[in-house]
């Protein structure tokens, strides 16, 4: 067990190393850099200025000085300073971050509770009008583009009712704080839930087939016992590990969801870093989603263990 | 030396007539305005910046030494009043223009106000401190200003070159704020400290702006409002969605499109909408140094080929304007008439016409129906620059020209621009006063750094400086006028058309004005109140 | 026949069919029999002759689609399963019916203790506290002989070995004390050592408890071993049904006799003859185009012209020695 | 016992329909979502071939007089804002959208195949790094990287296929690597190794054609999720450009502002989007219960 953690631990390492490497690189590739779109925004290229100002950040210099003085500093938690703001790229990710972690969050739980009983309901009743049903619900889910569909909820919220779910920085009762999100998290949490529901859907379907599910029938179960106590447990392994992976694609959907519902969440702030060609946004923030996704893919692994008492990591 | 002391205390006095008429009922104290930004601005150093973005939230944290009547739509030279200066004065020869200060005013932070501040300011604009703006983009303004001398803590004056009648217009600008000499201009850019109606509180990039009142603002009374918050929506369907759910008490100023104008008076009749020019001119920028526009008859037959009204038709629903560099009449002061403008090749109104002489021209140049130019139409990827670039595609079409649009990220733009790495590129450019010099200098003379064509005619440049230094606005109209007209002839910047755009706010939004040939200039907001 | 009432298990012209994309799939045609209480029914045949769709059938756990059980009787302690609801039938299964399957490594579930499957089984048919209900599980995983039974009820199925989740298997399916024991070749995937004690514990238990036994293998040796009766299944068909000392003496149909026809030596019962199916040439015909005459007629060294065109009736040879050959008296010879 | 009409049970298994055209329609009854996607999917793919026969009008021409008209019998889904024909501009979107997913799930599963038929096959520090790779790429979230690379090569046709199909290849691979290791191990290729084969030609002759069923169900999968990038793209404004009529530009933050006014600019194009990715997610759901027997339900 401890030889496998400290193997897992050097290949995250590895792989979050990997990331630094190509985000920084990505980033140089990517023609223009802030000097150039601070001399766009004043209508002018003064190129002496442009040195200097490339000078002052630091922008100048090899890019082998700038990997080592931009991970090296991530390493020690010192993420530099935002080149648009030119406050610290920390003090202006992290309040963002809550923000986006909610709205995800959020969306995680709809799609596990919504995905999961209907992905259930679909397996059980596999072949009838109900399963068909759910299952073109649930592909449609996956079908409509998420920014399409709050659009859709935010113009048919102020048409029906002359409101529509803005977002309020500082919600004052419970209440608000969730109408503040729950509109945009079914925005994004449409699409996982569809997803949950077709692995859940699948996954059952291969569990109902296993003997054990035989066996359980033999001793007399009845369909409930054998589908929730039976199958559901076996079933959902392979749903965690799809939303876990869910929750890094999830980045995506919050990207247009924050942009269409106004939410200053840490995706479209990555956006309109990358827009800025904010380097120390991008890459810290960049970093900080890679951490999570590979500590996501971690826990996954971890909770296999948790969940499925086959699994001890002894590799 | 000629005293205009009266005349300024005129002035003075009609500003508070002006106000009075404007604001109907007694103006009540009190209430947080909420407007939504368009876009997230770089920083909050107006100085810095070169976009509305940036003056729109920050105008209201300052004073100039002069400014624009807040309630005059139209700014022009009979408008300009005194603010951080009570009164100025221009010398004899017109080569030295006096300010006398207003005392007793303080910085948001405490400190006192005085003459070595406004130095401070202009020496930065001119580049000649110790401490350097990150960027500069208005520096051309001061060419013609040898210094700036203190005379006392509350005097101080501009030294010119030459006459130049057009500074007053400039220092008039929303983009012309007096810095404190005490704040670096790096901290300006995070947290600004003016001697304005409001104080700067906080901006959260891509979040909001936030303002609170100032309450030892130098005129008693003012500002009505307690602060003024925008929230930035980049995405304009959302904001516009918001205003008319009510989260809003004010659209970003002129943000509204015409087509969309509609959508907001049918989904909240209340509302109050004014639809004035931006003087923002959308222009096309060629590239003659190289092949295919280096030849004049490819330029000329381009600029006759242009269906200026086509473009307002579509994107304007009619409403905009067409004419020359300068904003046309009747909001804008130094535009040409339209029978002048019309004897222009390209804007006379037969357009077949036109276009069968451009076709003449194109074959005069080797094209024809079988022999078509293949062109690249460069542009930013924004909407305001796409839309126009979509349709002079479509109309280039018609002079045997195929173009391709070539959409460009705001940060590459003005490299390849400054590359020369375009044929044609489909350009904005807004002008933050209705002022010749202004625009003039700084899109068309030799070596200015927003001269983007590089387009260099001394016998034009010599004109320049004649309308300049014409004190007496009658005579100045006619020289402007027959440049303007010159410069088009030359399709050194083909100007295809004037924008229009709305801003709306709701009923119990009181005094309000959109300036009808600036949208610079009038965002102090100090009597802003509402009526709620 | 023996007394009625000691019959636990009356089978009658069973009949399971497939509705495949192929056509129809005859499982199970026409089968009959009866297990006493106590006594050890074999039901052998090559894979795919329908043997463990029997089983299933008794257990009306064929799958639905495709299958279905389309005829016949199953007669269990006087009660016709077939005529039962589904929850009546669950009441029966696993409480006076149970079964026992091939794969005791995937037919436990892998997420579930040992003792709670077999709690489960119990508090299924039984109204006990989950405690008793524990304590019962825990009895029977000793009965079943594995020591330290109330670790090893806390444990789960990858941490016993095969031979122990076979055990445990039995537990669970003779928790409740059934009439009827099915058990669907259960030493088949296990190693050759451990086989021979599953099977004995098997024995040992059924008599302990008085328990019919339906035991289902392609196996003669452990037909010899364990059976008192025998039945061969052919391509879905009962072709021979006899005692096992009639059987092994004087096999009456050739699939059988082809069958033994590895095994050098007839065994006697009680020795342990390992020896394992003989390949017969030819292959199993395909279920759904069935000649109209005897199905093993193709491999058959003795088909004669009439076992094309007519399939032979299972006739009485004596002894309730049942066979369906026309030429049964002539296969003991035919070596 | 309930009497059982065996014809009726043999139908709905299927075996009337042994071959041929029967077998196709019993497979289209038994998977009625799937016909429907492939029909979608036909429609889609006919009408991006065909789209200068079907198109009304000139998808580019700008006409003032017409600007922004309501849905009617000249212009089936009125006109946007420039005047242009919306039916003929979805009609000619189809083609963009379909060489988008199309080119990018070709593109991108090609090289997933090759890196993971070599990682698979060859193992070892080759298949470390292509792990690692591809672990980075997973853990970047797609649309980030979409956009960083529309970033760094301008936005164009071929340029959106390639940004869309680089976080598609570690998808593909790892698939294909899993295929190709269990593969391995089974004894026909070990038997293709004894006789000499060399291991280029195994992997090619043998592996790769058994790991298409499972590369076909991948490959269906994705084509509507390429389709909702682009569209993703073109939303943030990095897709295809003006003035080529691809449905995520046409829904873009412009078009989006006329939802009240114009709702057709909007609603069309979406239900467009929301279709053809439909029919692909049906037509992909069914190939996978047909080809994958492991999934089959």
């Amino acid at each position: 067990m401890f030889a496998y953690l400290v193997r897992r631990l050097f290949l995250m390492l590895v792989t979050l190393f990997g990331i630094s490497i190509v985000i920084f690189l990505l980033l140089r590739i990517v023609p223009g850099n802030i000097v150039d779109i601070l001399f766009a925004a004043a209508g002018y290229v003064d190129p002496a200025d442009k040195a200097n100002l490339e000078k002052e950040l630091g922008i100048d210099q090899p890019l082998i000085v700038q990997y080592w003085h931009w991970i090296s500093g991530f390493v020690r938690g010192d993420f530099g300073y935002s080149y648009v703001s030119e406050k610290p790229a920390l003090q202006e990710i992290l309040p963002r971050i809550p923000i986006t972690a909610r709205l995800a969050g959020l969306a995680l739980l709809f799609s596990a509770s919504i995905g999961i009983p209907l992905g259930v309901i679909s397996a059980v009743n596999q072949g009838t009008r109900l399963d068909y049903t759910l299952r073109v619900i649930s592909l449609s889910g996956l079908s409509l583009p998420s920014f399409w569909l709050g659009l859709l909820i935010l113009t048919a919220s102020v048409a029906m009712f002359g409101q529509m779910p803005i977002f309020n920085p500082n919600p004052q009762t419970w209440l608000e704080a969730f109408a503040t999100y729950a509109v945009p998290a079914a925005a994004v949490g449409f699409r996982s839930a569809a997803l949950t529901m077709r692995i859940t859907r699948s996954s059952m379907l291969e569990v109902l087939r296993q003997d054990y599910i035989r066996t359980a029938r033999a001793k007399g179960a009845s369909d409930a016992a054998v589908n929730y106590r039976h199958a559901l447990k076996n079933a959902i392994l392979p749903v965690i590990t799809v939303i876990g992976i869910e929750a890094a694609f999830l980045i995506g959907g919050l990207i247009v969801t924050e942009t269409v519902f106004n939410i200053p969440g840490v995706a479209r702030f990555l956006v309109e870093a990358i827009r800025w060609r904010d380097y120390p946004i991008v890459q810290n923030l960049v970093m900080l989603i890679a951490v999570v996704v590979v500590v996501a893919n971690f826990t996954v692994d971890m909770l296999y263990a948790v969940f499925d008492p086959r699994i001890r990591y002894t590799d | 030396m000629r005293s205009v002391w009266a005349l300024a205390a005129m002035a003075a006095l009609s500003v508070l007539t002006a106000s009075t008429a404007t604001l109907a009922g007694e103006p009540k104290q009190g209430g947080v305005l909420r407007m939504y930004h368009r876009d997230s601005p770089a920083n909050a150093s107006i100085l810095e910046g070169a976009t509305y973005s940036v003056n729109v939230p920050f105008m209201g944290v300052f004073n100039n030494l002069v400014i624009y009547d807040q309630h005059i739509a139209q700014n022009s030279p009979d408008t300009l009043r005194p603010e951080l200066a009570e009164s100025w004065s221009w010398s004899g020869d017109n080569r030295k223009l006096t300010f006398k200060l207003r005392q007793g005013v303080k910085w948001h932070d405490g400190k006192p106000f005085t003459s070595a501040d406004v130095k401070c300011s202009f020496d930065l604009l001119m580049g000649k401190s110790q401490q350097k703006l990150r960027q500069n983009p208005r520096k051309a303004w001061y060419s013609e200003v040898n210094e700036i001398t203190t005379n006392g803590d509350f005097e101080v004056s501009f030294d010119l070159k030459r006459p130049q009648p057009s500074l007053l217009a400039m220092l008039a600008s929303g983009y012309t704020p007096v810095y404190p000499c005490h704040v670096s201009p790096a901290d300006m850019r995070t947290h600004p400290i003016g001697t304005g109606p409001f104080k700067f509180v906080e901006f959260k990039a891509n979040e909001s702006i936030k303002l609170t009142r100032n309450p030892d603002y130098w005129k008693k009374g003012l500002p009505h409002l307690d602060g003024i918050e925008y929230t930035i929506i980049p995405n304009r369907s959302t904001a516009i969605l918001a205003f008319v759910a009510g989260k809003f008490d004010m659209t970003f100023p002129t943000h509204i499109t015409i087509p969309l104008l509609k959508d907001i008076k049918s989904q909240a009749p209340n509302a109050t909408c004014v639809v004035e020019p931006t003087n923002v001119s959308t222009n096309i920028i060629v590239n003659s140094s190289s092949a295919p526009f280096d030849n004049i008859d490819i330029r000329r037959a381009m600029a006759m080929a242009l269906d200026r009204k086509a473009f307002v038709d579509i994107l304007f629903e009619g409403q905009a304007d067409i004419g020359g560099t300068m904003l046309p009449p009747p909001q804008g002061i130094w535009g040409m008439p339209k029978d002048k403008l019309e004897t222009i090749p390209g804007y006379g109104p037969n357009l077949n016409a036109n276009r069968e002489e451009a076709k003449k021209l194109m074959q005069k140049a080797g094209y024809g129906p079988d022999k078509h130019l293949a062109v690249k139409v460069s542009t930013r990827n924004i909407a305001e620059y796409r839309d126009p670039a979509v349709i002079l595609i479509d109309q280039l079409k018609s002079i045997y020209i195929d173009g391709e649009l070539d959409v460009v990220e705001t940060a590459n733009w003005f490299p390849k621009v400054a590359r020369k790495d375009y044929m044609l590129g489909l350009n904005l450019t807004g002008n933050s006063v209705d002022d010749p010099d202004q625009s003039f200098y700084e899109n068309y003379s030799c070596g200015s750094e927003r001269n983007y064509t590089n387009y260099c005619n001394k016998e034009i440049e010599k004109l320049f400086d004649v309308q300049s230094q014409e004190t007496d606005i009658a005579k100045r109209k006619p020289l402007v006028w027959e440049i303007d007209k010159k410069l088009q002839e030359d399709v050194a910047r083909p100007i295809i058309f004037h924008a229009r755009a709305g801003t709306c706010w709701q009923p119990y939004v009181k005094g309000v004005t959109i300036m009808s040939n600036s949208s610079y200039n009038g965002f102090r907001y100090e009597d802003v109140w509402l009526d709620k | 026949m023996a007394d009625k009432s000691d019959l636990v298990l009356d089978v009658r012209n069973l009949q399971t069919v497939f509705f495949t994309n192929s056509g129809l799939f005859r499982a199970v045609d026409d089968v009959s029999f009866t297990v006493k209480r106590g006594e050890t029914l074999a039901i052998v045949g090559e894979s795919g002759c329908g043997k463990s769709v029997t089983a299933l059938s008794l257990m009306r756990l064929v799958p639905d689609p495709p299958g279905r059980i389309v005829g016949g009787s199953i007669s269990l302690e006087g009660t016709d399963l077939l005529a039962l609801d589904e929850a009546e039938m669950r009441a029966v299964r696993g409480n006076r019916i149970s079964m026992i399957f091939q794969e005791p490594m995937t037919s436990l579930n892998p997420v579930m203790r040992i003792g709670d499957q077999i709690v489960e089984a119990v508090r299924l048919h039984r109204k006990l506290s989950s405690k008793e209900a524990g304590d019962v599980a825990v009895e029977m995983l000793r009965l079943v002989r594995i020591p330290e039974p109330a670790r090893r009820a806390r444990e789960y199925p990858h941490q016993l070995s095969g031979g122990m989740r076979q055990r445990a298997m039995i537990a669970m399916a003779l928790a409740c004390r059934p009439a009827l024991l099915i058990a669907d070749e259960p030493t088949t995937a296990l190693d050759v050592t451990i086989q021979a004690q599953i099977l004995a514990l098997i024995l040992d238990l059924q008599k302990e408890l008085g328990t019919g036994l339906v035991l289902i293998t392609h196996d003669l040796g452990v037909v010899a071993q364990t059976a008192q009766r025998v039945i061969v299944m052919y391509a879905g068909r009962k072709v021979e049904e006899a005692s096992v000392e009639a059987l092994f003496a004087a096999p009456k149909h050739p699939y059988t006799r082809g069958l033994m026809a590895s095994i050098p030596v007839v065994p006697t019962p009680g020795i342990a003859a390992p020896a394992r199916l003989n390949e017969i040439p030819g292959t199993v015909p395909s279920l759904v185009r069935l000649p109209r005459g005897c199905a093993f007629a193709p491999r058959c060294k003795l088909a004669i012209k009439r076992c094309e065109a007519e399939y032979p009736p299972l006739a009485d040879w004596g002894g309730g020695h049942l066979a369906a050959c026309w030429r049964a008296e002539e296969v003991a010879e035919v070596a | 016992m309930a009497a059982i009409d065996y014809d009726l049970e043999l139908r709905r298994a299927g075996a009337h329909a042994t071959g041929g055209w029967r077998r196709v329609l019993f497979l289209a009854q038994r998977h009625v979502l799937g016909a429907a996607g492939l029909i979608i999917m036909t429609v889609f793919v006919f009408t991006a071939i065909f789209a200068d026969f079907i198109a009304r009008y000139d998808p580019l021409t700008i006409d003032s007089a017409r600007a922004l008209a309501r849905p009617s019998w000249a212009h089936w889904m009125g006109t946007d804002s420039f005047g242009r024909d919306v039916f003929s501009r979805i009609i000619h979107g189809a083609r963009i959208s379909l060489a988008v997913g199309i080119g990018s799930t070709a593109l991108g599963g090609t090289i997933g195949v090759i890196v993971g038929l070599t990682s698979g096959y060859l193992s070892g520090w080759v298949d470390l790094v292509f792990q690692r790779v591809s672990d980075v790429l997973q853990a970047l979230p797609l649309l980030v990287l979409a956009l960083i690379m529309t970033a760094a090569l301008g936005p164009s046709l071929p340029n959106v296929i390639i940004a869309i199909a680089i976080p598609l290849i570690p998808t593909v691979s790892r698939v294909i690597r899993a295929n190709t290791l269990a593969l391995r191990e089974l004894p026909f290729v070990e038997a293709a190794k004894s006789i000499g084969m060399s291991e280029v030609r195994i992997a090619l002759r043998h592996v790769l054609p058994n790991t298409l069923a499972p590369l076909i169900v991948l490959a269906t999968a994705q084509l509507g999720s390429t389709i909702l990038t682009e569209a993703s793209l073109s939303f943030l404004g990095l897709g295809i450009p003006e003035p080529y009529p691809s449905w995520g530009r046409m829904l873009s933050e412009s078009a989006a502002e006329y939802v009240r006014t114009a709702p057709w600019l909007v609603i069309f194009p979406g239900i467009a989007i929301s279709l053809a990715v439909f029919g692909a997610n049906l037509f992909g759901d069914a190939l996978r219960d047909i080809l994958d027997p492991r999934q089959r339900g």
